[in-house]
This record gives structure tokens, C-alpha cells and sequence, in this order.
């Protein structure tokens, strides 16, 4: 038990008690509250909401309502992050060669065949989930987390070689990742873009008419409702996601020998 | 027959899962060794994923099964990458 | 009311025999001696335990009208649900077995015919 | 014109998808350094006109999809954020022009991706109105700081400044989560505007919100100590920025470590700004505490200019004695903040204004002796090849260290010295001046290397030096315009100063404008 | 003064029941649960030599903060199981929606976890590949190791 350690205990233990007094004396409201936060119950009360027009976003889901429309920027820099991470992984690999003909271990015939089959469905459930996230419990990141199980499945079972001979590789990931990022990018901007030379009023990230912009996205596709931009941000926030991981992955389980020209790129240190 | 004891039944069983959890947890913390372990998880987890339909039956709320699927399939992932990683010691290959 | 009684009884009976089967699953685990034996354990519980259950699941919500448009919802996961484990947890117990061959620290005592013996690290280490 | 507030992340994100849509197309330098440069001007320009636009109608509210504020994201700019943001987008032009002529990597999309990613956090941190977006925003910022410390990899001490860094800095950035968790359960809401107005009185009926949800006093305090430690930590004060700052500045690409100060230290004073005079002022419900942690700060703040000033008397290695230069000003700049009036306000802006135009002076020509030779001090001598890169270091390391009343950096000491009487703490002032002398040793030792060391012609493996010269000049004569400008023209002074007093009193206007959308759009 | 703020709460409170108190015991477990699942965590982070240990316990940290949210979002309807913040079909009339507020818990807090788990993951991402570049450097992943083995100096130049 060093001073370090003792150090570190006290500031622990000031913590839990910081938080536990908070909880305890109700900082947080009655320690098993009844009622909805206001905020929260505005929330449910907007998400799906006809009669008060202005504020709704047509989606049966309040959760994915939140995460697409009400706070939107959030989702959007949420996303920014996960490529800024993969930007990341990039340049700490940077100069890594990706090397067929390595030949394919994998694990045994059973899983092999298994994995042929389920995968397929693993990714149709994914797609599932995502392009259902207004109605359903989902939306593009869970669906793109459910697909990636396949993707990863399939470089453990089969190997790294199976993904390059089906013309997986990294570098098409990214360029379908980039291209999923433009995707949100510009139905963001689509909205004000279409507003701004007829001189209407629009806002970014906009999806269904307000009271002081008359521009909606399609709000219900054959009694459906689609909830507009969100139907859109969630498809293409599979594509991202899924690429995204897809990618980490596939960087995280490079082979060693193709890690090795990693070296060889080193550059001058300035 | 009355709804009432449909729920009962059911209430039963989900404790009956709730204690064979404990069992399965149990093996998890002593297992001796990595395999041992992976495979206390993964009953625990197909024990779970029940648990959570038989929960959405009972809390008469069918939206809380949606996470069923997804924990299935990653702990089937898990069950892989593990056996990979001993048999092959790199996973790309 | 009829018309839904007999999936109401199927699926409460699929549901308490897997919950039999569970206990007994939990119990070999526990108690069995090495990892293959207890393999064979988890993969019943697995299957008698899981895919059951959530068969009958599916089945009382199909008679269970109170619970609103939604019960289709959980008839749809369940089944999916049973048919990932049903393929998913006897492959994933196949290649931790494997695994565990490899890695031979479980005793091979009772076995009588070795078909990896040519497998390359698994032959040496007796 | 509000539509541009809010249009200027997006433009900063979409350059950045751009720059790696061009890395599929092409791997020509020239096109990536012409079209962030080019990027990078309009971003400066437009968030010029933002803060031209703020001088004029005081705050501007811009809403994201329309919706009005407690419910959707809204982001409010002020003249303290505008001021800062153009600080940012400034830094983020120099930068990339800058990195043009000093990163040779073949992997340079990489390198511009990262920055505009830094830039947009940074812009998302300063012009948001939502804590939770602050977060989000804190984030990306946070991301792409560690990736790009770690951008040459290939040195191990690189890879372990920047684990050091992404390390602490997650912690950090979890209790921020943590903060804004506890502060959503107690007020039961995210608006910056909705929280300040809730501060002052927890039962003002709010539309959407309504009233505060739980005990505000009890929660706002954990939260402000949490988040206290959080902006100090991102702003590099004495205990915390050992955790990363010097590792940091020292490892990461010359250009990167220039564009730190204004990018992304600066978030966290402006953060504890923020959290200190608008969300919960002096008249809020926590007004005793806030007083406490402000005179904790102030002691916080000397110790750490003071620890700040001696150890960049020791440094050997040119990049680590900016790291803390750096250190001894954002300190100077927390004890503006804490001091409590419209001067100590006014002295914190000019420091970081002055700290930034010095440090990249000083960075920018270090990195022609560190492409040369080393990062020695010795090393330095290199730049008595060329009498420009001597006089413009000598000007940077003059206006650092802040006695001339020509450079800007002498009005940053000026106004805290000024502040610090009018408060009555006389001894704030003369530890100010204190430190001030103890920091002369160190840019002295510095000079004074560099006129003893031997300039070595031979050894030089770089000619062109146009670009270095002709931004460090540039930042010369913006410093001593600016601190001309300050004795000599009015305004200027007046417009820091009601920068000030905008921050200590206008909160009122802040909630209004943003609660109630934007009057003057 | 605890006692008068109590009391300042305790007067918006309806009579306790059984279930009330049931309730509130096992959320009293929970929380305090995750209030030193916080502390061990931030503990792991901050005093293991190993990174990968380091790794996990911040993963564990960030994990827990969130559960914290999960639980500020939670609320008690008595009589009625509280419901996922998802409209069954619909809605004909403004009514239906009431219904669902009744119910339905706070949906702010898991869209606020649903982004800060992204951010958290695309976080551990990148962790993991420094920490296997720092592997590739020294050979080890022991923070304490890997420091003994470099020359004292080389830090300062």
C-alpha cells in the first residue's frame, strides 16, 4: 500500500459518496419517480403526433425519433466519431498491404457450413431491424452491429483470404463507408438546399413541415408511415455502421506478415 | 381456461430460470478452464434469451423479445472467435 | 376461446419441459466431471431448454389475445430466436470442443476411437 | 443570416468527407494542400462574419430541424463563442497551409481528414447550446487530438503519449457523460439557456420542461466538481495536464501541436466559463460553492503558472518548453477566469488570443531547426540563417512573454494585473508579476541559446523556407498591430472588454434569446 | 438541513405501499450496485500496469455511466408494467398517446446511452489499435516493463 494507492482510495471513496448523497437525498428526482420527466413526456407526446403538426416526426418509435429528428446533431457527430475512429485506426496502421494467397486454416468443416448458411440470415435480420427502426425496436446502428456478426463470423470460421476472393477489402469499405456519410450529409442538407433558391424557409436536418417552413419530407409511403428523413438516415446508418465495423474488424485481425510492410513505410520523424 | 394461470405457469418458470442461472454462474466463476468457462456463458446466455421472451409474456409487453436475437448471435460469436483463437492463435487465418 | 386452447396448452407444455430440462442441463454442468461430458450437458439445455421454450412462447402468444397487435412481434422473434440456436448452439459447442482438444487440458479417458489423432498439436499431447 | 451558424459544422464535416472521397481519386499533394487551404479560408470567413454578426445583434439562435429549443438542439452564439470559434478557424487556415510545407508523409489526406474532424468538434464545442451535444462534440474533438498525436507512429513514444492521452482524456470524458447524466435527472433537461434559467429558479415553469425535476442543489454541485475537473483537465492546468499535455505537445506532428492551444485547450476554458457565468452565475442557487471552487481555482491557477514557469526553465527539447509556455498561459487565463470580474474575463480572452499567435510563432519556426536538425534547443541556432526567423522568434518569444506594450500579450498581463487591484487582491497581481519574471528565465535561456549556438549550413536539409517565414511574419505583425491597436484605438479594448461584460451579466438575454428563438433572424 | 430537504420533497409524495417500498429497494440495490461498480472500475483504470487490463476496466466504466443513465430513465407506474417508449399501432386519437405516456419510461436517457455507446465503441476501436501498436514497439503490453527497458533520457530530448 503505497501513497499512490491511498490517494486514489480517498478520491474514490469522495466519489461514491458524492454520488451516492446525490442519489440518496433525490437530486435526481423521488428515488422511484411516477412521473415522466416533462422533457421526456414531450417527447412521447411529439414522436408520433398528427394533430399537433409542427412538432412531430411521425415515427411510432419515440426512441429512434430522438436519435434521428429531435436531436439529430448528436446522431450526426455520433457518426463523425466512428470515422474519425476508423481515420484513427487508419493512421496508426497506416501502410498495411492486404495479402492473398496466404492460405485458409479456418476452423472445421461443420462451422464452414454452418456459417454459409446463417450468415445470409444474419444479415437479412439486420437489414430488418434497421430499415424498421421507426416502428419497431432498432434502427441503423442496431442493425449494423447485428450484420457485422456475420462479417466477423465469416473472417474467424473462413479466414481474411475468403473475404478478398468475394472482393471484400478494406479499401471498398471505406469508400462505401464515405459514401454512407455523404448519403446523411446531404439528406442533412437536403431540405434547406431545396428551400434556399426559392427563397422558403427550411432548416437543416429538417424532416417534417414546421409552422414557419411548409417543406416535409414523405411522411407515410402507402399507409405506412415512413417518418420521412428517418427511414433514410437509418439505411444509410447501416451501410455505415456495417462498413465501419466491418473494417475495425478486419484491421484488428490483420495477419502478421501483413502487418509487416508497416515497417518498411516509416517515415521521417519530424 | 383462465388467464390467470397461464401467467402462474409462467411466473414459475421464469424463477425456475432465474435459479438454473445461478447454476450456470457458479460453473462460470469455478470453471478450470477457458472452455469450461466459454461454455457456462453461452447456456447462461441461451438461458437468458428465454428469459427475456418469457419476461416480454409476463410483463405483457412483446417489444422487450427484440433483444433476444441479437444476444444470441453475439455470443455465438463469441463461442467462435474463442475456439479460433486456441486452435489457430491468429484469427485471420 | 377453443380455437386458442390448444396452443395455449402446447405451448405451457413446451415451456415447463424446457424448464425440466433446464434444471437438468444446470445440474450436469455442475456436477459432471470434465468439459466433454458437460458439452453434452449445455447442448441440451441448449436445445430441450431453449428452442422449447421459445417455440411455446410463440405458441401462448399466438392464443394470448390481451396482449394487442403487438404478439406478432414476439411470435416472429421467438421463432426466429429458436432456429438461430437451434443452428448456432451445437456448432458453437462443436468448435469450443474442438478447441478444447487442442488445447488438451480436458482428460480423453473414456474415449475408445481418436478420429483427430492426425490432427497435428491435438496428437501429441497425451 | 443565421442559416451560416448553423451551416458551418456541416461544411467542416463534408470537407472532411471530401478530403477522403479525394484520397480514392487521387494522391497528388498539391490538390489535398489547395483544397484544405482553400476550405479552411472560407471557414475562417464565415465564422467572421458570424462573430461580425454577434457584434451587431448580440446572440444569435440558430434551430436544428426546426424545433424550438428545450426540445431540439439549438445552437447559441455569443460574442465569447464567436470570438473563439474565429480564433479556432484562424488556427485551422495556418494549420493548413503550415502542414503543406512540414508533414512529407505520403499519407497527408490522412493528416487533413483528422484536422477538419478536430475543427468541426471544436466549432460543434464552442457554438452549441446543448450540454449533451457539447459532449458529443467534446468527443469527436477528443478523437481526433489522439490520432493525430499518434500520427507518426513509428516513433514508440508517440504511440505512448497518445495511449496516455486517449487514456485519461476517455476518463474525463465519461465523468463529463456522467455530469450531464446527473444534471438531465435533476433539472430534466439538456439546454444550456433552459438549465441557466432553472439555476436561478428551480420552479419557473418552462414550455416542454416544465419545472426542476429533483433537488437542483445537491446534483448541480457533484455536477459543476465533476465537470470543474473535466475543462481542467481539457485546458491542461498544473495537476492534470501531466497527464497528457506535455507527452502531447512533444509527440505530435509541429503543425498539430501549434493548432492544440487554439483548437482544442481553449474548449475548456471557454467550457468552465460557460458552466461558471451563464449555467450557474453568482446569483444561482449554488452561489456560495461556485465562490469556493472560484477562489480553489484561483490558488489552482497560480501553482500551476508558477510549476508551469520553472519547468520550462529546464527543458531541453524545444516542443516541451511551448507545451509549457503553453501550460504557464492557459494558467494565467484560468486565474482571469476565476478572479471573478469583467477585467479577469477580458484578460483571459487576450491571453489565449496572445498565447496562440505566440506559440504558433514560436512553433512554426522551431519547425524548421526540428526539420533540420533536431528538437534540441540547441538546435535552434539554425535559425540564424536567416535574419527574419531571428527577428520574428525573438518577436513571438517577446510577445509571450508579455512587457512590451507593443505585442498583445503585455494587454492579456495588463487587464489581469488590473483586475486582480480592482478585486482588492493586490497579492494576485504580484504573483502575476512574480511568475512573470520567473517565465524570463526560461524564454531568456532560449534566446540566449539560440545566439550562442552554431548555425550550421551544411547539415541544412531543407531550402525553401518561404511558407514558415511569410506565416510567421504574418503573425508577427497581426500581434503588434493588435497590441498597437490596443493602445492606441479605443474600440478594440472596449469590445474585449464588453465581451466581459456580456459573459458576467447578460445571462438573461442568453436564456431569452434562445428559449424564445431568435428575435433578430 | 438534510431533514428540511427531505421534507421539501417529501410533501409531492403519495402514501407508500408495499410494492412502493419493494420497488424502491431494489432500485436503492441497484444504484448503489453501480455506484461502486464506478469506483472499482475507475480504480482498475487507474492502478493496473497492464493496458489491456486498463482497456477493460475503461470499457467497464464507460458500460456502467451508462447503466446510470438507464436508471434516471426508469420510472414506477403502479398496477401497470412500465412500457418501452414505442406506440403499438397508430394512434387514432390524441387519447392513445396519453395512454402511452402513463406508461411509457423516459425516452431521452437511452437515446442519449444509444450515442454515447457509438462514441464508446468507436473509442475502444481505436484503443485497441494503439494498444497493439504499443505491443508491436515494446513487447509488451506492462506499462511498468515497457518503461524499465527504455534509456532515462530519452524522454527529455
Amino acid at each position: 500500500m503505497n501513497r499512490k494507492d491511498i490517494a486514489l482510495a480517498l478520491s474514490l471513496s469522495l466519489l461514491v459518496l458524492a454520488l451516492s448523497l446525490t442519489i440518496s437525498l433525490e437530486g435526481l428526482g423521488p428515488i422511484v419517480p411516477r412521473e415522466l420527466r416533462p422533457l421526456g413526456a414531450s417527447f412521447v407526446q411529439n414522436s408520433y403526433n398528427p394533430w399537433n403538426a409542427s412538432l412531430t416526426s411521425l415515427s411510432l418509435n419515440v426512441v429512434t425519433a430522438i436519435v434521428w429528428d429531435y436531436r439529430g446533431l448528436d446522431t450526426l457527430y455520433e457518426t463523425l466519431v466512428l470515422f474519425a475512429s476508423i481515420a484513427a485506426t487508419l493512421v496508426v496502421l497506416r501502410g498495411y498491404s492486404e495479402l492473398s494467397g496466404l492460405g485458409i486454416k479456418g476452423l472445421s468443416d461443420v462451422s464452414k457450413s454452418v456459417t454459409v448458411v446463417i450468415a445470409p440470415l444474419i444479415v437479412v435480420y439486420g437489414i430488418a431491424t434497421a430499415i424498421h427502426g421507426h416502428l419497431t425496436p432498432g434502427g441503423g446502428f442496431q442493425g449494423g452491429t447485428i450484420a457485422v456478426v456475420a462479417a466477423t463470423l465469416i473472417i474467424a470460421v473462413f479466414s481474411l483470404e475468403y473475404l478478398y476472393r468475394r472482393g471484400v477489402s478494406t479499401s471498398r469499405l471505406m469508400l462505401l463507408r464515405i459514401l454512407g456519410l455523404l448519403a446523411i450529409i446531404l439528406t442533412s442538407l437536403s431540405l434547406a438546399s431545396i428551400g434556399m433558391p426559392s427563397n422558403v424557409n427550411a432548416y437543416i436536418l429538417q424532416n417534417m413541415a414546421k409552422d414557419d417552413s411548409a417543406l416535409s419530407m414523405p411522411g407515410v409511403l402507402f399507409d405506412t408511415p415512413l417518418a420521412g428523413s428517418i427511414f433514410l438516415y437509418n439505411l444509410f446508418e447501416f451501410i455505415i455502421v456495417f462498413s465501419g465495423l466491418t473494417f475495425a474488424a478486419m484491421m484488428l485481425v490483420l495477419r502478421e506478415s501483413e502487418l509487416e510492410s508497416i515497417k518498411e513505410a516509416a517515415e521521417v520523424y519530424e | 381456461m383462465d388467464v390467470g394461470i397461464v401467467y402462474t405457469i409462467i411466473s414459475i418458470v421464469v424463477l425456475i430460470y432465474l435459479m438454473t442461472s445461478v447454476l450456470y454462474i457458479i460453473r462460470l466463476i469455478k470453471g478450470p478452464t477457458v472452455p469450461d468457462r466459454i461454455l457456462a456463458l453461452d447456456a447462461l446466455s441461451y438461458d437468458l434469451s428465454v428469459f427475456i421472451a418469457l419476461l416480454a409474456l409476463l410483463l405483457r409487453r412483446p417489444i422487450v423479445a427484440s433483444g433476444l436475437i441479437a444476444l444470441t448471435l453475439w455470443i455465438h460469436a463469441l463461442d467462435i472467435y474463442v475456439s479460433k483463437y486456441i486452435e489457430a492463435r491468429e484469427i485471420g487465418e | 376461446m377453443v380455437v386458442n386452447l390448444l396452443p395455449l396448452v402446447l405451448g405451457l407444455t413446451a415451456v415447463t419441459v424446457g424448464a425440466f430440462f433446464d434444471v437438468v442441463s444446470a445440474i450436469g454442468i455442475l456436477k459432471l466431471p470434465n468439459f466433454f461430458t458437460r458439452v453434452h450437458s449445455v447442448t441440451i439445455g441448449a436445445i430441450g431448454g431453449s428452442v422449447l421454450p421459445l417455440i411455446g412462447v410463440a405458441l401462448i402468444s399466438i392464443a394470448l389475445e390481451d396482449l394487442g397487435p403487438q404478439r406478432f412481434y414476439l411470435v416472429g422473434t421467438s421463432i426466429v430466436g429458436a432456429i438461430f440456436i437451434l443452428i448456432l448452439a451445437p456448432t458453437g459447442a462443436h468448435s469450443l470442443a474442438r478447441a478444447a482438444y487442442t488445447m488438451c487440458q480436458a482428460p480423453r479417458k473414456p474415449l475408445i476411437y481418436d478420429a483427430l489423432e492426425n490432427m497435428k498439436e491435438g496428437a501429441s499431447c497425451r | 443570416m443565421v442559416f451560416l451558424l448553423g451551416f458551418l459544422p456541416i461544411y467542416l464535416m463534408s470537407s472532411a468527407v471530401v478530403v477522403a472521397m479525394l484520397s480514392f481519386i487521387t494522391k497528388n499533394r498539391a490538390i489535398y494542400v489547395a483544397f484544405s487551404a482553400a476550405s479552411s479560408l472560407v471557414a475562417f470567413i464565415v465564422s467572421l462574419y458570424i462573430l461580425s454578426l454577434t457584434i451587431g445583434s448580440s446572440i444569435l439562435v440558430y434551430r436544428y430541424g426546426g424545433f424550438p429549443a428545450p426540445l431540439g438542439i439549438v445552437y447559441t452564439v455569443d460574442k465569447l463563442s464567436g470570438f473563439l470559434a474565429t480564433l479556432s478557424m484562424f488556427m485551422l487556415l495556418l494549420t493548413s497551409i503550415y502542414s503543406s510545407w512540414m508533414i512529407r508523409s505520403r499519407w497527408l489526406y490522412l493528416y487533413y481528414l483528422l484536422l477538419f474532424l478536430m475543427a468541426t468538434g471544436s466549432i460543434g464545442c464552442l457554438y452549441t447550446g446543448d450540454i449533451f451535444n457539447f459532449f458529443v462534440s467534446l468527443e469527436l474533438l477528443a478523437i481526433s487530438s489522439y490520432a493525430l498525436t499518434a500520427f507518426y507512429r513509428d516513433s514508440p513514444r508517440a504511440i505512448r503519449a497518445a495511449l496516455r492521452y486517449a487514456i485519461s482524456g476517455m476518463i474525463v470524458t465519461s465523468l463529463y457523460l456522467l455530469s450531464t447524466f446527473i444534471i438531465y435527472g435533476s433539472f430534466g433537461t439538456l439546454n444550456m439557456a433552459d438549465i441557466a434559467l432553472k439555476a436561478r429558479n428551480p420552479s419557473i415553469p418552462v414550455a416542454f420542461t416544465g419545472t426542476a425535476f429533483g433537488d437542483v442543489v445537491i446534483s448541480s454541485k457533484v455536477a459543476v466538481a465533476l465537470i470543474t475537473w473535466v475543462f481542467l483537465f481539457k485546458s491542461a492546468i498544473f495537476p492534470l495536464n501531466f497527464a497528457w499535455q506535455p507527452y502531447a505537445y512533444s509527440e505530435a506532428p509541429t503543425p498539430v501541436a501549434a493548432a492544440f492551444t487554439a483548437i482544442s485547450d481553449t474548449v475548456g476554458l471557454y467550457g468552465l466559463i460557460r458552466f461558471f457565468y451563464t449555467l450557474f452565475g453568482y446569483d444561482s442557487i449554488i452561489g456560495d460553492f461556485r465562490t469556493s471552487i472560484l477562489q480553489l481555482l484561483q490558488i489552482i491557477a497560480i501553482s500551476s503558472a508558477f510549476v508551469g514557469a520553472l519547468l520550462m526553465s529546464f527543458q531541453r527539447d524545444v516542443k516541451r518548453f511551448i507545451a509549457f509556455s503553453t501550460m504557464v498561459h492557459l494558467s494565467f487565463a484560468l486565474l482571469g477566469i476565476s478572479l471573478g470580474n469583467v477585467e479577469g474575463i477580458a484578460s483571459a480572452l487576450l491571453h489565449i488570443l496572445s498565447n496562440t499567435l505566440g506559440d504558433s510563432i514560436l512553433f512554426y519556426l522551431a519547425g524548421i531547426s526540428i526539420v533540420s536538425c533536431g528538437r534540441r534547443l540547441e538546435c535552434l541556432g539554425t535559425l540564424k540563417l536567416w535574419r527574419i526567423s531571428i527577428i520574428a522568434f525573438g518577436g513571438g518569444v517577446l510577445n509571450l512573454f508579455g512587457v512590451l506594450p507593443v505585442f498583445i500579450g503585455f494587454w492579456g498581463k495588463a487587464l489581469l494585473v488590473l483586475s486582480s487591484i480592482r478585486l482588492g487582491t493586490v497579492v494576485y497581481a504580484v504573483l502575476t508579476l512574480f511568475i512573470s519574471g520567473v517565465t524570463a528565465i526560461g524564454y531568456f535561456r532560449v534566446l540566449h541559446q539560440i545566439s550562442i549556438s552554431k548555425a550550421n549550413a551544411d547539415q541544412l536539409t531543407v531550402r525553401d523556407v518561404t511558407i514558415p517565414h511569410t506565416l510567421a511574419l504574418t503573425l508577427l505583425v497581426v500581434t503588434i498591430v493588435l497590441g498597437m491597436g490596443f493602445s492606441l484605438y479605443r474600440p478594440l479594448m472596449d469590445f474585449v472588454l464588453s465581451i466581459g461584460f456580456e459573459v458576467m451579466n447578460d445571462y438573461s438575454i442568453y436564456i431569452a434569446r434562445t428559449l424564445t428563438g431568435n428575435l433578430g433572424q | 438541513m438534510f431533514l428540511e430537504r427531505v421534507s421539501w420533497r417529501a410533501s409531492k409524495r403519495r402514501p407508500r405501499y408495499m410494492s412502493d417500498l419493494l420497488a424502491s429497494l431494489a432500485f436503492r440495490t441497484a444504484m448503489i450496485a453501480f455506484v461502486f461498480n464506478i469506483a472499482i472500475a475507475l480504480y482498475g483504470v487507474l492502478s493496473r500496469p497492464s493496458l489491456v487490463k486498463k482497456f477493460l476496466c475503461l470499457v467497464a466504466f464507460t458500460d456502467s455511466i451508462n447503466i446510470f443513465a438507464v436508471f434516471i430513465g426508469f420510472r414506477y407506474t403502479p398496477g401497470a408494467y412500465p412500457s418501452p417508449p414505442i406506440l403499438e399501432a397508430i394512434p387514432t386519437s390524441p387519447a392513445e398517446v396519453e395512454t402511452l405516456i402513463n406508461t411509457s419510461v423516459d425516452p431521452l436517457p437511452q437515446a442519449m446511452i444509444l450515442t454515447a455507446i457509438v462514441i464508446g465503441i468507436a473509442c475502444s476501436i481505436f484503443l485497441l489499435t494503439l494498444i497493439l501498436m504499443y505491443y508491436r514497439h515494446y513487447g509488451t503490453t506492462n506499462i511498468h516493463e515497457a518503461e524499465e527497458g527504455e534509456e532515462p533520457h530519452a524522454e527529455a530530448l
